[in-house]
């Protein structure tokens, strides 16, 4: 059973949000990081599909500190 | 038991007045809590409505006051009993908390919701899942339809307020 | 069975609001509408003591979020350098 | 879940994608982002993960948080 509304509409993040990173309209940093949350929560909604309970917790945890480190560096390389 | 439309728009009525009422007299439109509820006063103000209700909006926007909860007393009492409506305004209380503001006017509404929204599931009018709908028809009503009508609503009932305030104690 | 309906009917409404919306500030009403309206829905998907503790902490987390997005807005929060 | 409800939060998910692609300003970008994540939840309260609900739910507005500390600097 491949197509729930969870599989599907996290394929449609994964890929939408991965042109808009790849392609962003204001050409900057903080427009790109923003655009990067939308792949992250399609792949959750693709692991709600799956019942990976344990993934999810991980996840969510990693995400919230790959964006901390990512705006740190950010701020290093304007600074500078 | 009525229809199910009929009571939850009776239950929508009885939500509105309940939180209203507490944010009324917990002086929620007098001034911004935060300077965020500020910010949405005056852009509320520069769009045509009035600033003591762009208060009351911004308020509500920035911390949970008694609307949320009389939301999470019904959630509550759906869930699990007068039990849940209690435990439900010590969320609250620490959701307040955690967004800079004393937090009395949340506890304070979620304590009276818990105690309508039991008693009107006890009388067998009532269930509580038409309460919860209702309270999500009762905050359109102010924050989603018209910010312009709605703030001026909430001004011209806030200079009741005021009036009978300075009457009372000076 | 129409209370969950309306909660997520209303949610909709109120996400094309904020589409649609062109003031910056004015937006977060709505969105207060939304957390309301999808609070309700998780509320009542499933009763089970443990949800009243989901949907708090969603709420909370979206009106901190709002807190957040306004007072940046607004240049509340002062840099010490 | 019903039918209705699953359009509903489809619906929802779709909304804040597309406005949040299109929009250009910081800040109605974190908006919209936030109208899309409010469409994932009743997915994870549906299948029955309320602890992975709970841990999202307060995980997810650090992260807007975080980004707010880069969009200050851009602005100022």
């Amino acid at each position: 059973m491949i197509s729930t509304p969870e599989f599907i509409a996290g394929m449609i993040l994964l890929v939408a949000g991965s042109v808009s990173v790849a392609y962003a309209r204001p050409k900057n940093y903080v427009t790109r990081l923003i655009n990067l949350e939308i792949p992250a929560w399609g792949l959750l909604l693709v692991m709600l599909h799956f019942n990976e309970s344990l993934a999810l917790f991980t996840f969510a945890a990693i995400s919230v500190l790959s964006t901390y480190i990512f705006v740190r560096t950010i701020q290093k390389r304007e600074g500078a | 038991m009525l229809e199910e439309p009929v009571r939850i728009l009776i239950a929508a009525a009885i939500c509105w007045l309940n939180f209203v009422t507490v944010d009324l007299i917990f002086k929620l439109p007098e001034k911004g809590g935060v300077i965020g509820a500020t910010a949405i006063a005056e852009q509320v103000e520069a769009t045509g409505g009035n600033k003591n209700g762009g208060f009351m909006m911004g308020n509500i926007v920035s911390s949970p006051d008694a609307s949320a909860g009389t939301l999470l007393a019904a959630c509550g009492v759906y869930c699990s009993g007068l039990f849940g409506g209690l435990f439900a305004a010590v969320l609250v209380y620490i959701g307040n908390r955690i967004c800079y503001d004393p937090g009395y006017a949340g506890t304070t509404g979620c304590l009276t919701a818990t105690l309508i929204v039991y008693g009107a599931v006890q009388s067998g009018w009532f269930a509580a899942s038409d309460f919860i709908a209702g309270m999500v028809i009762a905050i359109l009503t102010i924050q989603g339809i018209s910010s312009m009508y709605a703030s001026r609503l909430i001004g011209r009932l806030w200079r009741i307020r005021s009036r009978f305030i300075r009457a009372g104690r000076p | 069975m129409i209370a969950i309906v309306v909660c997520a009917v209303l949610a909709v409404y109120a996400g094309l609001r904020v589409v649609t919306e062109r003031n910056t500030m004015k937006k977060l009403p709505f969105v207060n509408v939304i957390s309301f309206g999808v609070a309700g829905v998780i509320a009542l998907l499933l009763p089970h003591p443990l949800t009243i503790l989901a949907a708090a902490a969603y709420f909370v987390g979206s009106t901190l979020e709002s807190n957040a997005i306004a007072s940046t807005w607004a240049g509340g929060m002062r840099r010490d350098d | 879940m019903i039918d209705t409800v699953m359009i509903a939060c489809v619906a929802l998910i779709l909304i804040g994608m597309a406005a949040t692609i299109a929009a250009r300003d910081p800040f109605d970008k974190l908006i919209s982002l936030s109208v899309m994540i409010a469409g994932v939840f009743p997915f994870i309260a549906d299948r029955g993960y309320l602890d992975v609900a709970i841990a999202v739910a307060l995980v997810a507005p650090i992260s807007t948080i975080f980004i707010l500390m880069a969009c200050r600097r851009e602005t100022a």
